[in-house]
């Protein structure tokens, strides 16, 4: 019986206090329709304005001409079929998943199923430090620091555990593979994991950031300061004496440059290709 | 291209190694092809003839490009170790191969050396050169038998395409 | 015997109701070889005694040489004997002080000599030369490949050019044969006719007669006759030019090549009929045919073939 | 205080340290990719024995498996401190299958004979395929805190 009354007790309490938040609820919504009401009202108005201002710089967007550099088939004596095969599966694949155009330096997110974790999902936020492959085995690899723990994960572009690529913000750095930042400090591979998307500039460029980052003192994963690197975006100065520079240019092969042998030109092929893939997302 | 067993399995290596290593290879085919803008025909080691050939082709067609570009002028200078080249590449082989793509240089082979080793040589030129021809010119006679009924077949099919159109 | 007696005699029926007695074919084939010899043999006994002359060659390699022959007896296939065997298989005619002459002709004086080929600088005349005996040759194949009982008039074959496509020899047929229309199979049995010939490899020989002496061979030929006459008349000298290649004698106004091996690919492709002339039905048999020294592959040859079916017609 | 800089930059510490460069008198190699024998790691629990500072920084000295290269999941035996103490590799330098999560440092969990971690709490991301490997790995992931 007493049980019963301690019963009953409770549910009267539950009762009361799922009023109470009741209350609570109608007056924050309330407050927030009275908020919302005279910002739509003027809003009524201007609308028209503004879809018209991110019109445009989506168009320019849009009309920037972007081939993923997957799509150019490496130098190599390859059958051209297996690459125009793999084009049309990337195509499928690229109808279906939203893919944006980034690069080294740009800041990803990537949801992908994980069938290890709780929520059968997995978001990572980093920042991208190197494309790699060709064709259906591209890969990007996002880099990010949790918990002053530095974290890479190697994504295949076109796996299908991959749900979403989110684009945070779009950018160029002075490197085409910013490896060095495994070795440079943490700040600048330290990504917030809630980081809103950055609103591309209406101006239609790739915004291209031309920090130099500075590094931890050597020994380095790999030398950066030597020629065959080509690495733009250390400031070397400030960690490297005037003569560990000059002795790394002892690995200098200045002839390269001039060996036709070794050039690789892909603008009609690019061409080629941008248009083939342009024509079959359309349809 | 050599189309050798050797080349099937170099896994797409296509430059030889000699000389001393790569730099001492490439200022080797830089003096090779100095001397061959210089003279339009040279003799040489097969192998090394046949890297240059390469390099003589990309040459030109980069020399197509004009003398106003960047790019071109970069390379002429640096594989003309001879600065009064420059204006013959620019002046004369350019435009002697304005109507072609490709194909610019031909080689032969030539007997063996004996005088130093058994080395295999060759003779390396731009076509169109001022020297006698390297192979006897082929003779295509409009008259003969079969190339007058030949033309006589022609001109029955252009007749009937005619009458057609 | 007393069945070609038998046959004689019906031929005779037939003949006398054609107005006119006609032997067979092979007695007229033999009067005119007979006639041909007797000529022959009587212009060779002209030069009784050996008179040296000298011939200068021309031609590629050639140049300086001298030979020494033989007045009225010599050829210039002789001189190309003496020579190497190259000269001797490919020379087609020969070109003695700047004219044209049978290979099989004797020479009559000191000359400059240059042999011609199929692959000279300029075979024209040589092209011509070797179109003109492919028709003659086809005539041959097609006086020879009709029974006895059917009788076969050879015209005067138009000169066509080489580019036209195809040689030609008009031909009149036996009246019985108006309505006969030839099959592949009997063009292919030609062909096979003239294939023969070809392998036997005979010699066009030349011999210069007086319009009487023609008129003697083509006895039994009206339209033949009538040619000479015409011939002689066209022609400055008053000769006249008559072949002999196996046992077939015929006339032409220009020299032949000089044997039928010249021939490689020979294929009769046609027989078109021309409508009624003087003479009955006029035929017009076509054929192509390309020398040893230029040989055709066989889409090419196809193709020509194929062309050298259409008429041709006299530009 | 010399020494106890020495220590941690040896363990890798240096990411937790602060954003200044410090200059250092001497250097040391950077880890190597696979761990194995004589693989210097870092341990990322919050047990005593791990993050008290030691003139020698932790290494591995045998690896529980055939080939005797450890991966993640695979038990390490340590020699930390003097003592022999067994660990669980939580990730790694060595870059392992795409998809998969790799490490600035190689990152091990020290736990029990009986398999019960030593700590009570993992300060670092761990990977989700932990998760779902054989072995008893559910009191390693009950104290970890984040996982990629």
């Amino acid at each position: 019986m007493a049980a019963c009354c301690r019963n009953l007790h409770k549910c009267a309490h539950y009762l009361r206090s799922v009023r109470l938040q009741q209350i609570q609820n109608e007056r924050l919504l309330s407050t927030s329709s009275c908020r919302l009401a005279p910002s739509d009202k003027p809003g009524k108005f201007i609308p028209p304005s503004k879809p018209v201002i991110i019109d445009k710089a989506q168009s320019a967007t849009s009309q920037r001409k972007f081939l993923s550099p997957e799509f150019i088939p490496p130098r190599q004596r390859t059958d051209p079929l297996k690459f125009s095969m793999e084009r049309k599966d990337m195509i499928r694949r690229r109808k279906v998943l939203d893919i944006p155009e980034f690069y080294a330096g740009s800041i990803l997110a990537v949801t992908m199923t994980d069938p290890n974790a709780n929520g059968k999902v997995n978001r990572f936020v980093g920042i991208c430090i190197q494309r790699g492959g060709k064709g259906l085995g591209a890969t990007f690899v996002l880099r990010n620091i949790i918990d002053n723990q530095g974290v890479e994960i190697c994504y295949e572009l076109y796996n299908p555990r991959i749900q979403q690529v989110e684009l945070l913000k779009l950018e160029k750095r002075l490197d085409d593979n910013l490896l060095y930042l495994r070795d440079a400090l943490p700040e600048y591979s330290t990504v917030e994991p809630n980081m809103k998307p950055v609103p591309a500039p209406s101006t239609g460029e790739v915004p291209l950031n031309k920090m130099k980052v500075r590094m931890r003192p050597k020994p380095w994963s790999k030398r950066w300061e030597r020629p065959k690197y080509n690495v733009q975006g250390i400031a070397f100065e400030q960690i490297l004496s005037a003569e560990q520079l000059e002795h790394a240019q002892k690995w200098a092969q200045p002839w390269l440059q001039y060996d036709m042998l070794k050039e690789y030109d892909t603008s009609r092929i690019q061409e080629e290709i941008l248009t083939e893939v342009t024509r079959e997302m359309g349809q | 291209m050599r189309l050798t067993l050797q080349m099937l399995i170099s896994h797409g290596r296509v430059a030889r190694r000699m000389g001393l290593g790569p730099e001492s290879r490439i200022n080797m085919l830089r003096n090779i092809l100095t001397g061959l803008v210089r003279h339009e025909r040279i003799e040489t080691t097969l192998a090394r003839a046949d890297e240059v050939r390469f390099y003589a082709e990309k040459l030109i067609d980069y020399a197509k490009k004009g003398d106003t570009d960047e790019k071109a002028m970069k390379m002429a200078s640096f594989w003309l170790t001879e600065k009064d080249l420059v204006p013959k590449l620019f002046k004369v082989l350019a435009p002697r191969f304005e109507t072609q793509t490709n194909g610019y240089t031909r080689m032969a082979r030539l007997p063996n050396r004996t005088n130093l080793d058994r080395a295999k040589m060759a003779v390396l030129e731009y076509k169109g050169n001022p020297f006698p021809p390297l192979y006897p010119v082929k003779k295509e006679n409009e008259l003969t038998l079969i190339n007058q009924l030949l033309k006589g077949y022609r001109e029955d099919m252009a007749q009937q395409l005619a009458t057609k159109a | 015997m007393a069945t070609k007696s038998g046959c004689i005699f019906i031929q005779r029926r037939f003949a006398s109701a054609a107005a006119a007695v006609r032997p067979s074919a092979a007695e007229v084939r033999s009067h005119r070889n007979a006639v041909f010899l007797r000529e022959q043999s009587r212009q060779r006994a002209l030069f009784p005694r050996i008179e040296k002359i000298e011939v200068s060659m021309q031609g590629p390699g050639l140049e300086g040489t001298l030979l020494v022959m033989n007045k009225g007896m010599s050829t210039p296939l002789s001189c190309a004997r003496h020579l190497t065997e190259y000269h001797v298989t490919s020379s087609v005619l020969a070109l003695v002080d700047g004219e044209l002459w049978p290979l099989h002709k004797p020479l009559m004086d000191s000359c400059a000599l240059r042999l011609l080929t199929f692959k000279d600088r300029d075979p024209t005349a040589v092209n011509q030369a070797f179109w003109r005996s492919c028709s003659a040759l086809l005539g041959q194949v097609l006086e020879t490949a009709f029974k006895d009982d059917f009788t076969v008039e050879l015209l005067r074959s138009p000169d066509v050019p080489v580019t036209s496509g195809a040689f030609c020899c008009d031909v009149v047929l036996d009246p019985q044969l108006d309505s006969w229309a030839p099959s592949q199979e009997s063009l292919r049995s030609l062909t096979r006719g003239a294939q023969l010939l070809i392998h036997l490899d005979l010699p066009f020989e030349p011999l210069d007669v007086l319009p009487s002496v023609a008129l003697e061979v083509f006895s039994h030929n009206k339209c033949k006759q009538e040619e000479v006459v015409k011939m002689a008349s066209e022609n400055p000298t008053g000769t006249l030019q008559l072949y002999r290649c196996g046992d077939h004698v015929l006339l032409s106004s220009s020299p032949l090549v000089a044997r039928t091996g010249l021939c490689s690919q020979f294929e009769v492709t046609a027989l078109h009929s021309l409508g009624s002339g003087p003479w009955g039905l006029h035929r017009r048999a076509q054929g192509l045919s390309l020398p040893t020294q230029l040989q055709a592959h066989h889409t090419v040859w196809n193709k020509l073939r194929k062309r050298a079916e259409k008429l041709v017609r006299k530009s | 205080m010399a020494l106890f800089h020495a220590s941690r930059s040896l363990v890798g510490f240096l990411i937790e340290t602060s954003t200044n460069i410090q200059q250092r008198t001497f250097r040391v190699s950077s880890a190597a990719a696979a761990i194995q024998k004589m693989t210097r790691v870092r341990v990322v629990d919050n047990s005593s024995l791990g993050n008290t500072p030691y003139h020698k920084a932790p290494r591995v000295i045998h690896v529980y498996t055939k080939n005797g290269i450890g991966k993640v999941g695979d038990k390490v035996l340590l020699a930390i401190k003097g003592q022999k103490k067994k660990a669980v590799i939580v990730g790694h330098k060595m870059p392992g299958d795409r998809m998969t999560p790799r490490f600035d440092s190689n990152n091990v969990v020290l736990i029990e004979e009986n398999g019960n971690p030593t700590g009570t709490r993992i300060r670092v991301p761990i990977p989700t395929q932990l998760r779902s490997m054989d072995g008893d790995f559910s009191k390693v992931l009950a104290i970890a805190g984040a996982f990629v």
